[in-house]
């Protein structure tokens, strides 16, 4: 294991933690604030790859299509939000699950009956689709901008939360939106705000993953849940939390992939190795995600209480 | 002979002392009062009487055992109950209901999976004695989600009694109730006052003043002083610092 | 919950039940046996999914992990079968123990957590168990393991289509009716109050914690039973029963009935399972409308189906408000 | 003047099938200070919910300065004005005490300006919570979290401020405070509706006295009047 | 006659599900709405990929609809957990995708025949294929489950040359930047991998960005195929895949089925599209052969392997009733403008599996 593998590998893991972030970032925001259990936020997030690869189609021109999935899913987000999420705040998380739930099912036959079930053709953006020569080991320049957007959001978000006006009002309205409004504050607007931010981050993740995954019918659900295991680990709630824990099972899950199965077979024998490392690889975020809850039910970083 | 004591009792939250090198000696029978200016650290106090907080250092002693090492429910299970100042009721059962679980608890009969609760004879007439004790008898049936403020504080101190405790802790049991109905609050504590060992923290100086035996004023977590309720009204740092105009 | 029959929320579903009780008659009578075979599936659900309300609607346990006993059901029936073990009450035996003892493994780490991280350590320890099963080649992997000798009860075999409807029919039942009972007896009144304020339940004496514990063993065992009534029904085990969507699945149906309800698992495996088949005659993008149904009911449902039959029942009686106390006369004595 | 800041008239309210109010009305008047009596459930709560626009009136009118605003959304009543204290505390526990403070804060209007509430003058007001600043609601003992209630609807620098048993557990020193602030409050022209058990302050402090029974208005009329009725405070008040 | 076709029409793998029924109904249209003669329905089931949901559609073809014959039956896990209720029933079942080992061997049924492949054909033809083309140092990758397993057992069976490492990525990983970076480390000759439908989307691409694609020679198969390849484009360009179909192939019967396929789904068909194809195709022969009577139908597909005119060219089935047949080895490659696929090779050819001999079939 040479360093600069090891340096790749760490890269790696920093980069699909940050993917992970971006689509974290709106889940915690919409959960821990508002405390909406948003199931569909992966169907945003796959909206946004399709409206990303279909505006680049057209308009060749990627930050055209990154605007183009921004837009689509906040607007999106907004329209779920009045018509629907807006009935919901005040029900048990269930009544979210259970009206979530709905909508990713629509959304993925939706979308398979509209552009059908082969996947779509993202191209990576011509400047972007180098590698960069890290000493003697190529890596993919796309995955750094991947990198750079989401340490971007990453701050923009944290200082919207915990800096502005809006982001007290938030959580306020969170805990008890009927006083917030007869203390003069419009938190309906409020709250359909921050769910359309949420949702345009979705959206922005799906327009960064087009290129790298394939852009298909039902790509949300699986990330979805790998998504919430980086909240829960970092904190319900907390942006920064979900960077950090976005990050971490980042690292676990991709070192975890590459090294376990090396390691077993030092101690076992190479059948046995093969057959249980993946399987431990697979598990290996969960089982990080059980030991933390087991030690600090709070999460890691959780978001102000502690 | 002490029905409740503790010994040099401190918390500390971060920097925050909130309690102080507490000692407190209460007889059996008796009503103690703890008064105090807002954020003295009364209800940290009580929360480490009733189990829910973890003292940082000191020993507490019920009828002479340590009972430092108990749980809320063991505490509760020996006879130690107590009524929160926020208050915390089943809104989704009705009045009797909620009396009769806490009835549940002291007989230790939770673990039955057929029989309906209300069913037995015993734990409702004793939740119902509760209820009536406090007051509510009218609205028994009644969902306590639908309760009026001072109505669920009513049945706040009807669950605490529905248990039937030995030792009471109540966390201004009279807080948000009208002037009628703290009245009758008061008549019903005069009426427990032998058959429990009560430890009562209020605002209401008319409560106070008409009930306690003797009185302990706690001041930035530390006891100024513990004396009978004249005692309290001469004493001027008393008056300074808490009392005011109101002890006469 | 004493039944008063006229409710609908009562009746409806008693009516279900009937009705269910007579579907393998009237399959035999068409000769359509997949009917009898459909609704057993329906029936087994709907054993899962009481089991599950009891940790969720009674309990506030809201478990996201619950499809994991569900598969540890039928593994506990394909496992011995493998070794040529037939008997159903070693079956039996086995899921369960190894139910219960999962079920208090887990229970004890979760019940540390509550809430959102709740719901995702139930869930992290279900994708353990996937995981698991899936690399266990010598068992099919996730191919699964077919069943080769089917529970047989002495005489009594859960091979025949017609005996595990049975079975079913009455495990349901007979579950149901315990849950309408427990619904009031003490234990049930205890851990609904630990659902609503757990601090409080402690005050009073009980422990919280051990009370939802006990509650999730037993729903992890109940849920294993119904794992045990599939694989024999599909004589099949496969580690795909344990997959998350299959728990999401459990609490859709939940929800969708009633959550905290006595029918509502009932109503809500039937509605879910039974339109998903309608909708899948119609059209083969049924998700289209599955989807948005789903959605509907959560918006205008606060309970589920049952309660919406339950308003239906309420708004007869309703408009009686407080009418007494005649208006005392209004002196003005301002000055 | 002789237009009400605020005017009530027949107003009805029911929680789903069970009716609470049946005929309230009663008039502020800018600068006046109104109390309403009665015993608990006698639905005081209620109509403050009414005039929030919390809970939607069944029946009858209400009238902010001027303008109808039944079946308007709570914002919009609040911004014309009105700051509520509500009963039991309900501050934002997991917002920081300057946060509970500054996130509903709207600057005074011209016409209050002179001694407009910023955060400074609800600090020097209560000195307890400046020393908290940084804590969390949640952290705050139940008499802090009064205070903060009432620091954070005055920060809205209302024309009229509801206070519905503002002095609850609060020690009796501070109390003293309240109601003294209340009196100064009074004097800046600042109109309340007062709801508090403690009839002898209420008599001192306001110039009309609405007594609710059963979800009715049953007597009204000023201070004296009302101390030359023992048997009215007696009859529904029970003191 | 009334045939159920089950196949995955949701989820990741719809498309090629959707391949397999277009394959089937073109050649139904093409014989007139009618298979053997008689008037013909299909019923379209979707599996979900679900093992219990594709038991259940299996249950309901057999005893609600009383289907003649089941074809499709989605992937080896489906098939698998339905096995059991078609062997019971005795209904035809043509699978046109699936062909797990223990159906070939221990457990192979009479009625239940396989017109794709056994799991491990394609990928041996590979392990012949580089083996020949002289690789000295290959690098195996497969998602970790049991198609994956037997995958890279097949092409071990007839490589012989060195394995550098074999890795198995958890099912559905939608990334593989850390395993690319292993295998770029491990600069072997050349790299195998099996991983089909969104899998395999991921993996070619990712590994074309990490600069990778000219430098490693790429096998695969069941990767790079008509279903994955218009969502792969130039990122497929010089990789090689063994398969015993594919749209390039040039006999008479496949030109016309191209033509027509072509003409009618405006796509071109995918190896799925070919068996669902000829499975109408053998049905067609079988059923004629049977007359209408059920019990002979089994008899009658196992005879008519041998008759009919497959697509893919010489085809019959074997004792535990999987293809006998050639397997390819096919290049990727940009011919002006536009990508096209070629024959490179034919590595194994009238190929038998190494399951059969556990089967007791005579
Ligand atoms: N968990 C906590 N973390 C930090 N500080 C706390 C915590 N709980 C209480 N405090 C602080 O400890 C002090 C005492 O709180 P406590 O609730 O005991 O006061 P109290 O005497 O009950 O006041 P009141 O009469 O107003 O209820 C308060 O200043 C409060 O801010
Ligand atoms: N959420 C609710 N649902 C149903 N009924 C309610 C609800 N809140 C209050 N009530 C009922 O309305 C009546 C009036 O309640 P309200 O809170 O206005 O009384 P109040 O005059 O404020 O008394 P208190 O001094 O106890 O606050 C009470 O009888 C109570 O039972
Ligand atoms: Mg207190
Ligand atoms: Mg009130």
């Amino acid at each position: 294991m040479s360093a600069t593998l090891l340096l790749a590998q760490l890269l790696n893991g920093l980069q699909y933690g940050v993917l992970l972030f971006l689509l974290a970032a709106g889940l915690t925001l919409v959960f821990g604030i508002m405390s909406f259990v948003n199931l569909a936020h992966g169907s945003l997030y796959m909206l946004g790859a399709y409206a990303a690869a279909i505006a680049y189609d057209a308009t060749g021109s990627f930050v055209l299509a990154i605007l183009a999935a921004m837009g689509t899913a906040l607007l999106i987000g907004l329209v779920l939000e009045v018509s629907i999420v807006s009935r919901l705040y005040r029900r048990d998380h269930l009544d979210h699950v259970l009206a979530t739930f709905g909508l990713v099912m629509f959304f993925n036959e939706m979308v398979r009956m509209v552009w059908g079930p082969q996947p779509l053709f993202v191209q990576v953006p011509e400047v972007l689709s180098g590698t960069v020569d890290i000493v003697g080991f190529s890596y993919p320049s796309y995955r750094f901008a991947i990198i750079f957007t989401g340490l971007l959001v990453a701050v923009g978000s944290h200082l919207l939360i915990n800096k502005t006006r809006i982001g007290m009002l938030i959580r306020a309205g969170a805990q008890n939106p009927q006083l917030v409004g007869a203390l003069g504050v419009n938190i309906g607007l409020l709250n359909a705000m921050l769910f359309g931010v949420g949702a345009m981050l979705a959206g922005l993740a799906g327009a960064m993953a087009g290129p790298v995954l394939s852009v298909q019918s039902g790509m949300g659900e699986p990330v979805l849940i790998t998504t919430l295991v980086v909240i829960v680990i970092g904190g319900i709630g907390s942006v920064s939390g979900a960077l950090y824990a976005a990050l971490i099972v980042g690292l676990v899950d991709t070192l975890g992939r590459v090294f376990l199965p090396l390691l077993l077979r030092q101690v076992a024998e190479r059948s046995i190795a093969d057959a249980a490392g993946p399987a431990l690889a697979s598990m290996s975020i969960y089982l990080l995600m059980a030991l933390v809850l087991a030690l600090r039910p709070q999460g890691l970083f959780p978001a102000r209480r502690s | 002979m002490v029905a409740l004591q503790t010994e040099g009792l401190v918390k500390r939250f971060g920097a925050l002392l909130v309690t102080d090198h507490v000692s407190l000696d209460i007889r059996p029978g008796e009503l103690h009062a703890v008064i105090g200016p807002n954020g003295a650290g009364k209800t940290t106090l009580i929360n480490q009487l009733s189990g829910e907080l973890q003292p940082s250092e000191g020993r507490i002693r019920l009828d002479g055992h340590d009972i430092g090492a108990l749980s809320v429910a063991q505490r509760a299970r020996a006879g130690l109950l107590r009524s929160y100042q926020i208050t915390s009721i089943f809104d989704e059962f009705s009045v009797r209901e909620n009396a009769t679980l806490a009835t549940l608890g002291a007989k230790r009969n939770a673990w039955r999976f057929w029989r309906p609760m209300l069913a037995d004879a015993a734990v409702r007439s004793a939740a119902d004695e509760a209820i009536a004790a406090a007051g509510l008898t009218a609205q028994a049936d009644i969902p306590a989600g639908e309760l009026a403020y001072g109505q669920r504080r009513q049945l706040e101190l009807a669950m605490a009694l529905a248990a039937q405790p030995k030792f009471l802790l109540l966390d201004e049991p009279m807080a948000g109730m009208s002037v009628q109905e703290s009245a009758a609050v008061i008549a019903l504590l005069h009426s427990l006052k032998r058959r429990y060992t009560i430890l009562l923290v209020e605002h209401d100086m008319d409560a106070v003043f008409s009930l306690a035996d003797r009185i302990t004023v706690l001041v930035y977590g530390r006891v100024l002083f513990t004396g009978t309720p004249a005692e309290i009204r001469a004493h001027p740092e008393v008056r300074a610092v808490y009392l005011g105009e109101e002890a006469d | 919950m004493t039944l008063n029959l006229t409710r609908p929320a009562t009746a409806i579903p008693l009516l279900l039940f009937i009705g269910l009780a007579t579907v393998p008659f009237i399959a035999s009578a068409l000769e359509q046996p997949f009917w009898t075979s459909f609704f057993a599936r329906i029936v087994i659900y709907a054993i899962a999914a009481t089991a599950l309300n009891l940790a969720l609607g009674y309990g506030g346990l809201v478990s996201f992990g619950h499809a994991l006993f569900l598969g540890l059901g039928s593994y506990a029936v394909a496992l011995p079968a493998f070794h040529g073990i037939e008997s159903g009450w070693v079956h039996l035996a086995l899921c369960l123990v190894v139910c219960s003892v999962g079920a208090l493994v887990i229970g004890a780490i979760s019940l540390r957590t509550s809430g959102m991280a709740f719901i995702m350590i139930t869930l992290a320890f279900a994708q353990m168990g996937y995981f698991l099963l899936v690399s266990l080649k010598q068992y099919g992997g996730d191919d699964g393991l077919a069943v080769s000798t089917t529970s047989a009860f002495g005489s009594v075999n859960l091979g025949s289509s017609h005996v595990l409807y049975a079975a079913a029919w009455a495990v349901l039942a007979m579950v149901t009716w315990w849950m309408a009972r427990l619904r009031s007896a003490p234990f049930g009144m205890a851990l609904r109050g630990a659902r609503q304020n757990a601090r409080r339940i402690n005050a009073i004496g009980l422990q919280a914690q051990k009370l939802q514990l006990v509650a999730f063993i037993i729903s992890g065992a109940i849920s294993g039973v119904a794992g045990l009534l599939l694989a024999n029904l599909n004589a099949y085990a496969s580690p795909s029963s344990m997959a998350w969507t299959v728990s999401g699945e459990l609490i859709v149906m939940v929800v969708l009935g009633g959550i905290g309800t006595v029918f509502g698992p009932l109503v809500g495996a039937l509605l879910f399972l039974g339109l998903e088949e309608v909708l899948k005659g119609l059209t083969e993008h049924w998700m289209a409308i599955f989807g948005p149904l789903i959605v509907l009911m959560a918006l205008v449902g606060r309970r589920g189906a049952v309660g919406l039959l339950e308003s239906l029942g309420n708004w007869k009686r309703s408009t009686a408000g407080h009418a007494e106390s005649a208006a005392p006369v209004i002196a003005d004595g301002g000055a | 003047m002789n237009q009400p800041y605020l005017c009530v008239r027949g107003l009805q309210a029911s929680y789903g099938r069970a009716q609470v109010l049946f005929d309230v009305s009663f008039d502020v008047f800018p600068g006046q200070v109104i109390t309403l009596l009665g015993r608990n459930g006698m639905g005081r709560s209620t109509t403050i919910k009414c005039l929030f626009g919390m809970l939607p009136a069944t029946g009858g009118a209400i009238e902010v300065d001027g303008l109808q605003t039944i079946g308007q959304p709570s914002h919009r009543i609040a911004r014309r004005g009105l700051a509520l204290v509500p009963e039991g505390r309900q501050i934002f526990t997991d917002l920081t005490v300057e946060e509970n403070l500054i996130a509903t804060a709207r600057p005074s209007r011209s016409d209050s300006g002179t001694n407009a509430w910023t955060l400074d003058r609800v600090y020097t007001f209560w000195p307890r919570l400046k020393e908290r600043r940084n804590n969390l609601g949640w952290q705050l003992s139940g008499g802090e979290q009064q205070m903060l209630a009432i620091g954070r609807a005055l920060m809205t620098n209302p024309r009229l401020l509801v206070l519905d048993e503002a002095t609850e557990g609060l020690a009796p020193v501070i109390r003293e405070e309240i109601w003294r602030t209340l009196a100064e409050l009074k004097r800046t022209g600042l109109a309340q509706i007062v709801i508090d058990k403690n009839v002898r302050r209420l008599l001192g402090l306001a110039d009309r006295h609405y007594v609710l029974e059963k979800g009715r208005v049953v007597w009204h009329g000023d201070s004296d009047a009302l101390r030359a009725q023992p048997d009215i405070v007696h009859q529904y008040l029970g003191v | 006659a009334t045939i159920g076709f089950m196949a995955p029409l949701s989820g990741p793998q719809a498309l090629v599900g959707q391949d397999q029924i277009d394959g089937f109904m073109l050649a139904v249209e093409q014989f007139g709405g009618k298979l053997g003669g008689q008037p013909t329905t299909v019923l379209k089931e979707d599996d979900q990929l679900k093992p219990e949901i594709g038991q259940q559609i299996v249950r309901k073809l057999i005893d609600k609809d009383k289907v003649d014959a089941i074809v499709g039956l989605s992937f080896s896990n489906v098939l698998m957990a339905s096995l059991p209720r078609l062997a019971e029933s005795g209904v035809v079942a043509i699978t046109t995708n699936a062909g797990p080992s223990p159906l070939a061997g221990a457990q192979c049924k009479a009625n239940v025949f396989s017109l794709a492949w056994q799991n491990d054909g394609a990928a041996e033809s590979m392990g012949k294929f580089a083996q020949d083309r002289g690789i000295k140092r290959i690098y195996l990758m497969a998602p970790n489950y049991q198609a994956g397993k037997d995958m890279l057992a097949g092409f071990k069976r007839f490589y012989k040359g060195e394995v550098v490492d074999e890795v198995y990525t958890q099912v559905n990983q939608p990334d593989y930047s850390a395993e690319l970076a292993q295998l770029q480390a491990a600069k072997p000759d050349a790299v195998f991998v099996f991983y089909p439908g969104g899998m395999g989307i991921n993996f070619v691409k990712q590994m074309g960005q990490a600069g990778m694609t000219g430098k490693v020679p790429l096998y695969s198969v069941f990767t790079v195929d008509g279903t994955t390849l218009p969502s792969l484009r130039e990122a497929a360009v010089g990789t090689i895949s063994g398969a015993m179909y594919d749209a390039a192939l040039d006999t008479a019967e496949n030109r016309k089925f191209v033509a027509a396929f072509e003409s009618k789904y405006k796509r071109t068909p995918s190896l799925y599209a070919a068996t669902g194809f000829d499975a109408a195709t053998l049905l067609d022969v079988a059923l004629r052969k049977a007359g209408g009577d059920s019990k002979k139908l089994a008899a009658a597909v196992k005879a008519a392997g041998a008759e009919f005119k497959s697509v893919r060219g010489p085809f019959r089935f074997g004792k535990n009733n999987m293809p006998i047949q050639d397997y390819y080895a096919f290049e990727t490659t940009r011919t002006g403008g536009k990508l096209a696929t070629r024959l490179i090779g034919t590595p194994l050819a009238a190929h038998a599996d190494p399951y059969a001999t556990q089967c007791t079939l005579p």
